[in-house]
């Protein structure tokens, strides 16, 4: 990986105000579990207000990626740069969660991690309040502060409910949604937290066409009107196509490619890593490909043990006690 | 209730993924006789004979081993015990078609009325209003009609245990922490008392009038909340536990052991609540109900501010941490510090209930903190329904009364059999506890639905790698 | 589902046990009936020996209420207060607020004692105890509390009169059990110990430890002459057998918590040659405590325990004193608290009388020794330390 | 501490940590099928214990029998305790948790239950047996057979050793070997592709708690022989395998081996330097440290990895 590669393309950035100023940066990331590597000397170089989409096949380090960028995995090696609007720089390697979302990255998740049992609005709430400074004795003692407070967490959480749309299912528990409002609920908590970045972990997963279109809809609103970047990661090929202004690929934890949506597809390094030898240019093949692929998060079982990422190690052990099993009965 | 009710139910209950391989699989083994549902009932409906007789049966003695298991193997007694068996088995298994109409008619009749109830309780805030006042009313002069000794163990035993399952409530009802340590807390706040008020061998810079004493228990178990809380919170679940039940085994040891410091065994004596004004002076002595009107004031202060700090953002986020704990953190949620105000507010109340406590009792030594209570109060915010405050409540009220009101009916010494027997039927029927909260019984419905683990006390997940 | 069921069914049975349990109490007699009340631990921790306590005054008012010559009945309460001092106001209220309870036995432990004391002086109702030993619990001006033994100072210093006198031991550990009745009789004997010019070595051996081999380590690494172990026999029990897997060959000493048969029987040969100190007079000797054993064991299929006597004795006393007062017109709770004051009597274990703090006056100790099967008589620990 | 006397509290400190050890096991074993804290094993050791007792006061003649009498003795006693032991293992997952599973119940759920269970298991026990402690009948002479670096055991030390060993060498084939131990494994690491897989997971469990219990019966056999047998028996030396389960990483059986045995010495080592009062402040100190340093235990969770 070179700056040459960076520097080839001139992808169409985001109307914003610093276009083309770098507010996220990686050099150099490396990720183990015991012997395995999830992420190899990853470098990402993201602009203010463009979308950067990242594909590949899975268990290629996408999600790993994620958890390093938001703190919840500490890459043994490397550099992770966040750059706010207002100036200066955070290293995001190492940081905890929470700091990295306050400093203005805000994350969803692969397999939607709501908290099912408060209302949307609660949810959203609860992103809404982390900026508020009101203490336990304020809140106990009902002093005007958390007060204060309380009424502007209310206020910022419906302002988000109805730009994503969902202020009619404000009062609704957030587990009893249906699958693209939930989607939508979990961008409209992470974007209460008034973020720079949004980094969205397959926000197309098993939601139907028409929850894509919207959701395509609501990326590209966000993207433009609020001036947030977006890191997506993504499989359905045809919402990367629409809505990145640039695709990054990795396969086994490394970086094979990065361009414009249209350059990845024509990679050949690309179309190897999802189809194997068979080199097939269709997009359509590729995208197809991609959407079985995706079923996978979906139905795996709510509250698994391992987050992604760490479903290698599981994987096999279940396996091995299936062997172990078959072999004795 | 009817067998093909029963049946049905099982079928519904059951979740998905677990009975179709399962009933898959059993289809390929050969049921026997015995194995099936029916005689398997009655198998176990006569063991639960066999135990009922043991549980009513002989009292045993170390003389003679065998006394008791003689004594209720031969006696008339078995007998009996089999012979209901046997007529439930067959009422259930032959006439359920009468009995669950009969049980199906009931509820149908009861459940008019019941619905209006509800309806007008939820609609009118009047109504409500005015249901709490009498209730509050009743909570407050009520006891004056009691037996003393009734009064007694309103003070000593259920007003004090209430304080310490609201306490223990915030930090396992709310942020989902399980503690097995909790009364450490009360103990740290009872000898704060004895060493305010210059009870101990070690003095005070200044001795302190005990309600004086309330601020500095309270600062103090805070800070011992902080300080185990701190190194410790990022462990989950049972190691969590272990470690709070190793700090409540700690302090207790070091109660009991640092004899130049707690007295140790020999117990403290500590001087009772007494307000001094120069115009205004009261002493409480050995009547009862003025402790009980002042540990009603705490209770319901405690009640008052915790249920603000539910419905605000400090409760959203405990829920937050209890569901999912990285999700909360991703939003942004600092989660130590929340778990660490968890900790620290109800390591507090527990301190006011240990300085009151002491003041109470006058009298106290380590034995009044050992780990069966922190264990105890545990049950008791269970079995109300955790996270709810009318279910802490009343568990702990109704849990405390119980072994009480049972020396009245079953020897004494077999109280905590019977106590434990409950434990086991209620959470098998009831495992959201008697009055729940709206938050835990929808988390109950969802992880029985298969979504979710219903608690933070899940194995632990340590940060990776 | 099954279980479920089951468990659904269990509740009516289960209901059916509480009713067929319940049954049997609540009929009182119809002529004149005095109650006298036990408070101890009946239910938790120490219900053992709540258990022996209890058993001995119920056989005490059995063969009262059999004698048939009292002109009145008179009837048992049982207050529990578990052995915890918090748990004793209200067990003491409960039998304050029975007004036909005359005197209580009671409490039987130290700390339970002293936040009950009080309350039973409000009441002015008696709260005679036969066991709990803590010296205090006789200067804190408690109106109505009469202490039927010997404190633990009595028993302490008896204990290091005679190792200092009679063994002339160098060297000696004493190992409390962590209870308090264990620590106040070891820190009496550690310190008149300590006056007599033995070098002494304090050890603390908390109940039920599950492995008492490593405390065996601690003893006899120390080399003593004698030791002085101060609590109850469950625990002296296994304890005397891992001091002679690990080759201790001194003196072995211990107080009337261990002066029980079950002694022997949870130490087998390793009891044997144990002193056992204990303010009661030979107990079996005698034939009237012979027979209290037979009859006891009769009664209640176990052998007395610690302190089963004690209690008997306690509740014949105050039998006695009711009936004077009976014959004399009626029973008041303050008079009978006058009447123990000044009584005297003379029963299996001892003979009571109290000073006028309540507290017992007669603190003669008497020495035994486990010889194989039995415990033998030695005599007074002053004649025989000389 | 002198140097002989370090060996005696070290070995002594080996013996009691074996016990911990197999009981210990019972708990991991549980946790490893069901991520449940079963509080009520301890009332299987104890029940363990009974057995032994009521087997052996059953049977044994008046005077101390003596060779191949003392074998025989030994082995109908550790039996009879692993019967009843497993026996009331089996009832209390039957009873007390089945329903619960079948609800999927949250886990503080099956921790109210497990602490119910324990009540009334041994407030049960005191009612059937008596509340005053009773010794093991006398199986044999109980001499010193071996000494170790200057430390003198008795039989009844090398008994609990041989036995512990032989257990623990024992299980960790069933659970690594045999079909049986691979069904656990399998429930272990994911309860539903196991069962997808043909696993009866009821049987699985219902056989877990048995094999713990079959464990912790026989500990508790041998801890009466030891000590002596009375109702309340399982609670402290239940707290510190718990401990010393998560010590070692708990679902971890080797974990649980290792972390009982640690503990086992810490807390006589605690004993020998600063004296019994501190003993399970030395343990749980320990425990504290090294959870502060591996949040997982020693050797991590799980039952199917084998360290």
């Amino acid at each position: 990986m070179t700056t040459e590669t960076v520097k080839k393309e001139q992808g169409p950035a985001g109307g914003s105000a610093g276009a083309g100023e770098l507010v996220l940066e990686t050099s150099g990331v490396t990720l183990r579990f015991g012997g395995l590597t999830s992420l190899d000397n990853v470098e990402l170089r993201m602009r203010r207000g463009e979308v950067l989409a990242v594909i590949g096949p899975n268990g290629a380090g996408k999600t790993s990626l994620f958890n390093s960028l938001t703190g919840a995995y500490v890459p043994q090696e490397g550099r992770i740069v966040f750059r706010p609007r207002e100036g200066g720089e955070h290293s995001l390697l190492g940081a905890k969660p929470h700091v990295v979302s306050q400093w203005g990255l805000a994350r969803t998740f692969q397999n939607i991690r709501l908290f099912g049992a408060l209302t949307a609005l609660e949810n959203v709430k609860i992103a809404a309040e982390t900026r508020l400074k009101s203490g336990p004795v304020s809140i106990m003692l009902g002093l005007p502060n958390a007060r204060k407070a309380e009424r502007a967490s209310d206020r910022r959480a419906h302002e988000v409910l109805s730009y994503v749309g969902l202020l009619g299912k404000m009062n609704e528990l957030a587990g009893s949604l249906s699958y693209g409002d939930q989607r939508r609920l979990e961008i409209a908590r992470a974007l209460a937290t008034d973020p720079e970045v949004l980094l969205l972990d397959e926000p197309a997963a098993g939601t139907n066409p028409t929850e894509k279109l919207e959701l395509e809809e609501l990326i590209r609103r966000i993207n433009t009107e609020l001036g947030v970047s977006v890191l997506l990661i993504e499989h359905d090929m045809r919402l990367v196509m629409s809505v990145a202004d640039r695709v990054m690929v990795l396969n086994f934890g490394k970086k094979i490619a990065e361009g414009s949506p249209s350059q990845v597809q024509r990679d050949p390094a690309v179309i190897e890593a999802y189809l194997g030898a068979v080199a097939e240019e269709d997009e359509a093949a590729v995208g197809q490909v991609v959407a079985e692929d995706v079923s996978g998060p979906a139905v795996r079982k709510a509250g698994t043990r391992e987050d992604a990422g760490t479903g290698a190690g599981t994987g096999t052990g279940a396996e091995a006690a299936r062997r172990d099993t078959e072999e004795h009965e | 209730m009817s067998i093909k009710t029963s049946s049905a139910e099982g079928a519904g209950q059951d979740s998905p993924s677990t009975t179709a391989p399962l009933s898959a699989a059993a289809r390929l083994r050969r049921v026997r006789w015995y194995q099936e549902p029916r005689w398997r009932r009655l198998g176990a409906l006569l063991a639960l004979a066999v135990t009922l007789r043991l549980m009513t049966g002989e009292e045993g003695t170390t003389q003679d081993l065998f006394l008791a298991l003689r004594e209720d193997f031969t006696g008339v007694g078995l007998w009996v015990w089999l012979a209901i068996a046997v007529a439930v088995w067959a009422v259930r298994e032959f006439l359920a078609d009468q009995t669950s109409s009969a049980v199906e008619g009931t509820k149908k009749v009861s459940a008019g009325p019941l619905e209006r109830v509800r309806q007008v309780w939820s609609a009118d805030k009047r109504v409500r209003m005015g249901v709490l006042t009498a209730v509050l009313a009743l909570v407050v002069f009520g006891p004056l009609g009691v037996e003393r000794y009734w009064q007694q163990v309103l003070v000593d035993q259920i007003a004090i245990f209430v304080l310490l399952a609201i306490g223990l409530n915030v930090v396992i009802g709310w942020a989902g922490l399980l503690d097995l340590g909790f009364i450490a807390f009360f103990a740290i706040g009872a000898y704060s008392a004895a060493y305010w008020t210059g009870s101990l061998p070690v003095q005070p810079p200044v001795a302190l009038n005990n309600f004086l004493v309330l601020p500095i228990a309270v600062l103090t178990c805070l800070v011992a909340g902080v300080i185990l809380g701190a190194p410790t919170l990022r462990l989950r679940g049972d190691y969590l536990a272990i470690v709070t039940l190793g700090f409540h085994e700690i302090v207790y040891l070091m109660a009991k052991n640092a004899d130049g410091v707690t007295e140790g065994a020999r117990g403290v004596k500590v001087d009772r609540f007494s307000i001094d004004l120069g115009f205004f002076s009261y002493e409480w002595k050995l009547d009862p109900m003025p402790y009980y009107w002042l540990l009603v004031v705490f209770i319901v202060l405690a009640i008052f501010l915790f249920l603000r700090l539910e419905h605000s953002k400090v409760g959203r986020a405990w829920t937050a941490i209890r569901e999912d704990e990285v999700a909360a953190a991703a939003t942004g949620v600092p989660t130590v510090r929340y778990k660490l105000m968890a900790f620290a507010i109800g390591a507090s109340t527990s301190g006011v209930a240990g300085v009151a406590y002491a003041s109470k009792v006058g009298y106290f030594n380590p034995e009044n903190f050992a780990i069966l209570l922190s264990i105890l109060v545990l049950a008791y915010v269970i079995f109300g329904g955790m996270g709810s405050i009318p279910g802490v409540l009343f568990g702990a009220a109704f849990l405390v009364w119980l072994p009480e009101y049972l020396r009245e009916w079953v020897d004494p010494k077999d109280r905590y059999m019977y106590l434990g027997a409950l434990l086991v039927i209620m959470m098998i029927y009831r495992p959201q506890g008697v009055l729940p909260s709206r938050r835990r019984k929808r988390e109950l419905r969802m992880a029985e639905a298969g979504v979710g683990g219903a608690d933070a006390t899940g194995p632990a997940e340590g940060r990776q790698p | 589902m099954l279980n479920k069921t089951i468990v659904k069914l269990a509740i009516p049975m289960a209901v059916g046990a509480l009713a067929l349990t319940g049954c049997g109490g609540g009929d009182s007699g119809s002529g004149d009936a005095y109650k006298i009340a036990f408070q101890g631990p009946l239910s938790g921790d120490n219900v053992q020996l709540g258990q022996n306590m209890e058993n001995g005054i119920k056989l005490a008012i059995d063969q009262a209420n059999a004698g048939g010559d009292l002109g009145f009945e008179v009837e048992y309460v049982p207050v529990d207060d578990q052995g915890l001092p918090d748990k004793a106001t209200a067990a003491a209220q409960k039998a304050i607020d029975d007004e036909s309870v005359v005197a209580v036995i009671g409490p039987a432990f130290s700390g339970p004692a002293d936040t009950a004391a009080e309350v039973y002086g409000a009441a002015g109702l008696v709260a005679l105890s036969s066991s709990a030993t803590r010296p205090d619990l006789t200067t804190k001006g408690y109106e109505t509390f009469l202490r039927a033994v010997p404190n633990d100072s009595a028993q302490g210093a008896g204990m290091a009169k005679y190792l200092s006198g009679k063994v002339k031991a160098e060297k000696v550990v004493v190992v409390d059990d962590k209870t308090d009745y264990g620590i106040g009789l070891a820190d009496v004997a550690e310190k008149d110990l300590k006056a007599a010019g033995v070098e002494v070595v304090r050890q603390s051996v908390p109940q039920k430890t599950p492995d008492y081999s490593a405390a065996a380590k601690n003893v006899t690494k120390n080399k003593p002459d004698a030791l002085v172990y101060a609590g109850y026999y469950q625990d002296a029990g296994p304890f005397a057998k891992k001091l002679k897997e690990a080759g201790f060959d001194g003196v072995a000493m211990s107080g009337d918590g261990t002066n029980d048969a079950q002694f022997i029987q949870l130490a087998g040969d390793a009891s044997d040659g144990w002193l056992l100190t204990c303010p009661c007079t030979d107990a079996t000797k005698e034939d009237a405590t012979k027979k209290f054993a037979a009859d006891y064991e009769k009664e209640f299929k176990q052998a007395p325990g610690t302190y089963s006597a004690e209690s008997y004795d306690a509740a014949m006393m105050i039998i006695e004193e009711i009936k004077k007062l009976h014959e004399d017109g009626g029973v008041e709770r303050q008079a009978l608290v006058d009447a123990l004051r000044a009584a005297k009597y003379k029963g299996l274990t001892k003979e009571f009388s109290f000073d006028d703090k309540g507290e017992f006056t007669n603190q003669t100790i008497y020495l035994y020794q486990v010889k194989g099967e039995g415990i033998e008589y030695q005599g007074s620990v002053d004649e025989l330390a000389g | 501490m002198s140097l002989s006397e370090f060996w005696d509290f070290l070995v002594l400190g080996v013996v009691l940590g074996s016990l911990y050890a197999v009981i210990a096991i019972g708990y991991t074993l549980v946790y490893g099928v069901l991520q449940l804290l079963n509080f009520a094993h301890s009332e299987v050791f104890m029940f363990g214990g009974y057995g032994g007792l009521l087997a052996l006061t059953a049977l044994i003649p008046e005077s101390t029998p003596s060779g191949m009498g003392s074998v025989a003795y030994v082995l109908i006693g550790m039996l009879a305790g692993a019967a009843l032991g497993g026996a009331v293992a089996f009832g209390l997952e039957r009873v007390a948790y089945r329903p619960l599973r079948r609800h999927r119940a949250p886990r503080l759920v099956f921790l109210i239950t497990a602490i119910g269970a324990s009540f009334f298991l041994y407030n049960l026990a005191g009612k059937l047996f008596g509340r005053n402690p009773l010794p093991m009948p006398s199986m044999y002479e109980n001499k010193k057979v071996l000494s170790v670096f200057g430390a003198e055991l008795t039989i009844t030390q090398v008994l609990i050793l041989v036995s512990a060993v032989a257990m623990m060498v024992g299980l960790d084939y069933v659970v690594n070997r045999t079909k049986m131990g691979s069904g656990i494994r399998a429930v272990a690491q994911d309860p539903e592709v196991a069962s997808l897989m043909g696993v009866d997971i009821d049987k699985v469990v219902s056989r877990t708690f048995v094999l713990g219990g079959l464990l912790g019966g026989a500990a508790g056999f041998l801890f009466g022989t030891n000590s002596q047998v009375w109702y309340t028996m399982g609670f402290l030396p239940g707290i510190t395998a718990f401990a010393a389960a998560v010590l070692g990483g708990i679902g971890n059986v080797r974990g649980a081996m290792l972390g009982g045995l640690m503990l086992g010495v810490v807390e006589t080592m605690t004993v020998g330097l600063w004296g019994d009062d501190w003993r399970y402040v030395g343990a749980f100190v320990v425990l504290v440290l090294v959870l502060m340093v591996r949040p997982t235990g020693i050797l991590g969770e799980r039952v199917g990895r084998t360290a």
